[in-house]
């Protein structure tokens, strides 16, 4: 099986005097469901943003898709991007685009045709339950229904690759649920890699998983 | 709504723009009308006891388009309601010739006492009369003039500067963020700022339309045409191919420049 | 360092209003001090059979404010050079009595109409020369000057407005997340915008410092002395009471009306 | 017992044609913890927003500590809100402050003393384990890190209220534990009365609480 991400003696920071992920070891396989946990502050989020190119290694290696990350060129991390799909922390949608505007911009970006474009943000908006929502902007949304719009943008344009930080922390039970069925669902169907940060792994998993703790810089596999 | 408004403030900046650029250069023609119409007026007197050869004298001085001889009557008229007739008759016999130059431009003090010392080495010319008080005036008023309008262009230019500079800003508030978020999203930048450059050339066209529209109310307004033939010089205010052109141009590469600006600004947020 | 960056936006703006404003002022004196130069050099000539009384003159035509008789010789020395002095001699017999007069200021054409009028209505005096046609052009370019002036001055206002105003936007976007958030917090109106008032404040004295250190600089540079000089005009450019005065009166009041914009265009956030 | 809150026939909307909240009736003893759950988009969120005073009831009267807030003064509400503290969802930290100046916030608003005010925010970002970074800004840290300012503003000035907008969502176990000392503290040194919008009640609650859930427009207590 061939690897997606292979980290070599990687060292993550912010600046010189704070490292926050350290000298650290690992890989995972293509299609894997992977959870990484760890406690506030410990450097989640860090990892995931190295992941798509958005903080550089300070040191080591980081290859994703067959892509060294450390000193790749801007178009080349652009394409990898076009190929992954993002959950942020702080959601990160566009003010000034309606949700419907939102969850096509990765479309938009591939090129995608506009049919196609159509269908699959009408089935993503149905699956998180905000079809009727469709037309309001960001501000205009719960903290729980941004959530799940950034959800179904990291998923609408089927990315190989998708990174969801904390993607069910505002949300209740049985919107969670939506949001791990999707997830599992691009996992199973599309063979898509899930890497995802959470406090809480959920107790009914329908698919196999991964597990990583982050711990004082460094990354170990719970098994 | 919210789009229009969008619009609106960067249509206005360029509006402005325009308006000062177009002022400018309608400045520039009156000035320009004005001193086409000091060269019309003015004109030196030389009294030469021999007749003098037009020919020969226009190729000697190419600063002077035309030479007139004078008749008596009008240098004599001027004093002629204090005078007895036989005087003047009198007069008439002694007087030399009195011929009036006409100058190829506006000339400078220099220019004039240059002139002026060129003549007087023909020793048949024994005076120019150069109304050198009344010259002086107006020039040196055309010299603050010139100054007056240098410094205020400049200080236009400066404020517009500024205010392209504050509209940049602007738009970086506006549109970093989602550039970045495009940017995560793996979009090329071309891509990212296509939204920005399109804002940018559509509201060039309407900056550009909207002056076309202005300048052409203005040309046909009473108040201005009044204001300028009062002065007495017939200025061309929007002449609607050139200034058109000359408007688009600045308006589109204005707003391109200031969305490149932005786009090679933009810092990618981590 | 940041909010370094901060205060300069603001310094900036109000830097370029206050040269903009000097400027003006500036360009005012000048013509001021023109109209002065040019009344000083502008006069009448009048041509009478009778002495005239110096003292009723004066009383019954206000707008003179002296006149001198002339000797005869001026008057015949513009052509001296071609009459024999025999014949000077006759003129000089023959000739009626020269004034000049000086005006209060300087006069438009219809005042100095009105004046020629006025004084031929007297039967002795039997000329005006009122040099006309170099009075007009000299007139008419000051007229064009006033409207031009005029005309730029409005596009530095209207170009004013637009960056005060996009300065007031900026500050929109950097304050209001703060102050929305202060007011979530009870915060009253004066203490959330107590922030935006001392910026103000600040700035607005910086602003006002660095302009007097620029146009103090100004003041003394030879350049602009020079370029004053060879218009023949004496302007004080920079008056470090009245004009710093006119300065941080100007950038105080807009800068602080400034923040208060800010402050009543607040929007709560729901 | 006084009540701090009092809500009578109170509706509360968005724009005409979508009632968030319709017509309901609770009120809530001073001194009382309570919870406040509901799905996704159920109308957690708007209904602290109306009790700060951000959301003017659409019809009926809510009163809080004793204010009328349907047709309150600007002056009145600004005192009321000198004594609540809150924890918002999306937290409204102050970029261009550290996290010191923004824990200061609300004591200098109300213009304590600074001796005060240095003790006060001391303690709090020791309890909430943010010593180390007291002189970073928002954007600098982890959103559970920043979550956690946001807890320790709201509780600065000792309010005698308490909205929480779930306070915990982007927090592990530990971290929420250190949360959730915090709210119980106040609630039993300070009588403050809390109230808290949690997709969770923690299992171990060292104080009693009442529970309320949202669903549809109306609002139920949990028995
Ligand atoms: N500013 C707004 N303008 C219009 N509609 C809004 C606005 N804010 C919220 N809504 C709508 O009101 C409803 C209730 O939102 P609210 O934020 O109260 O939900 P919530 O219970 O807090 O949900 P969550 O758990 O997801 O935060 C939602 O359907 C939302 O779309
Ligand atoms: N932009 C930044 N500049 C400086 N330090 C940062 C920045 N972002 C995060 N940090 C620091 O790096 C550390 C790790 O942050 P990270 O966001 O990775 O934590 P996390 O594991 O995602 O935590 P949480 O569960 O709270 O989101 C934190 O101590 C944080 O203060
Ligand atoms: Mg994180
Ligand atoms: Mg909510």
């Amino acid at each position: 099986m061939d690897k997606v991400i292979v980290a070599d003696n990687l060292s993550l920071s912010y600046s010189k005097n704070e490292t926050i992920i350290n000298k650290v070891n690992f890989s995972v396989n293509s299609g894997t469901f992977v959870f990484i946990t760890g406690a506030s502050g410990s450097g989640k989020s860090t990892l995931l943003k190295s992941l798509y190119g958005a903080l550089k290694p300070d040191s080591g290696s980081l290859i994703v898709a067959g892509v060294e990350l450390n000193g790749v060129t801007k178009s080349k991390l652009n394409l990898l991007r076009r190929h992954t799909g993002i959950v942020f922390q702080d959601y990160k949608l566009v003010k000034e685009w309606n949700i419907e505007k939102n969850i096509m911009l990765p479309l938009i970006i591939g090129g995608y045709d506009s049919a196609v474009t159509k269908n699959q943000v009408d089935s993503l908006l149905k699956h998180v339950r905000l079809k009727h929502q469709s037309g309001k902007y960001p501000q205009e949304l719960s903290g729980g229904e941004q959530q799940r719009v950034a959800m179904a943008r990291a998923l609408s344009h089927n990315p190989v690759l998708i990174l969801a930080d904390e993607p069910t922390g505002n949300l209740d039970d049985y919107s969670a649920g939506l949001i791990w069925n999707l997830l599992e669902g691009a996992n199973e169907q599309l063979k898509s890699t899930v890497i995802v940060v959470t406090h809480h792994i959920p107790e009914t998993m329908n698919v196999a998983y991964k597990h990583f703790h982050i711990e004082y810089g460094s990354i170990n596999e719970v098994v | 709504m919210k789009s229009f408004k969008n619009h609106l403030s960067l249509i206005v900046a360029l509006l402005s723009i325009l308006f000062s650029i177009q002022t400018f250069i309608i400045v520039d023609r009156a000035i320009d009308a004005y001193k086409e119409k000091l060269v019309g007026n003015y004109s030196l007197v030389i009294v030469s006891q021999k007749r003098v050869d037009k020919k020969d004298f226009l190729q000697n001085n190419s600063l002077v388009i035309n030479i007139d001889e004078l008749s008596p009557d009008i240098v004599i008229k001027r004093l002629n309601s204090g005078i007895s007739s036989k005087n003047i008759k009198l007069l008439k016999l002694s007087l030399p010739k009195f011929y009036k130059l006409k100058l190829e431009h506006y000339p400078s003090p220099l220019e004039i006492n240059n002139l002026t010392h060129k003549l007087l080495r023909d020793k048949s010319i024994i005076k120019v009369e150069t109304f050198s008080k009344s010259h002086d005036t107006t020039y040196k008023l055309l010299l603050l003039f010139k100054t007056v309008i240098t410094v205020f262009a400049l200080s236009v230019g400066l404020v517009t500067i500024l205010l392209i500079s504050k509209e940049l800003k602007i738009w970086q508030f506006k549109h970093n963020e989602r550039m970045s978020i495009m940017g995560l999203f793996g979009a090329p930048t071309w891509l990212r700022s296509a939204v920005l450059f399109r804002l940018a050339v559509v509201d060039a066209l309407i900056a550009t339309v909207m002056g076309f529209v202005l300048f052409t109310y203005i040309s046909y307004s009473e108040w201005i045409n009044e204001e300028f033939s009062s002065i007495g010089i017939d200025v061309l205010i929007y002449d609607k191919v050139t200034d058109f052109g000359v408007m688009l141009l600045v308006s589109l590469s204005l707003s391109t420049l200031l969305a490149s600006f932005i786009v090679l600004g933009h810092k990618e947020e981590v």
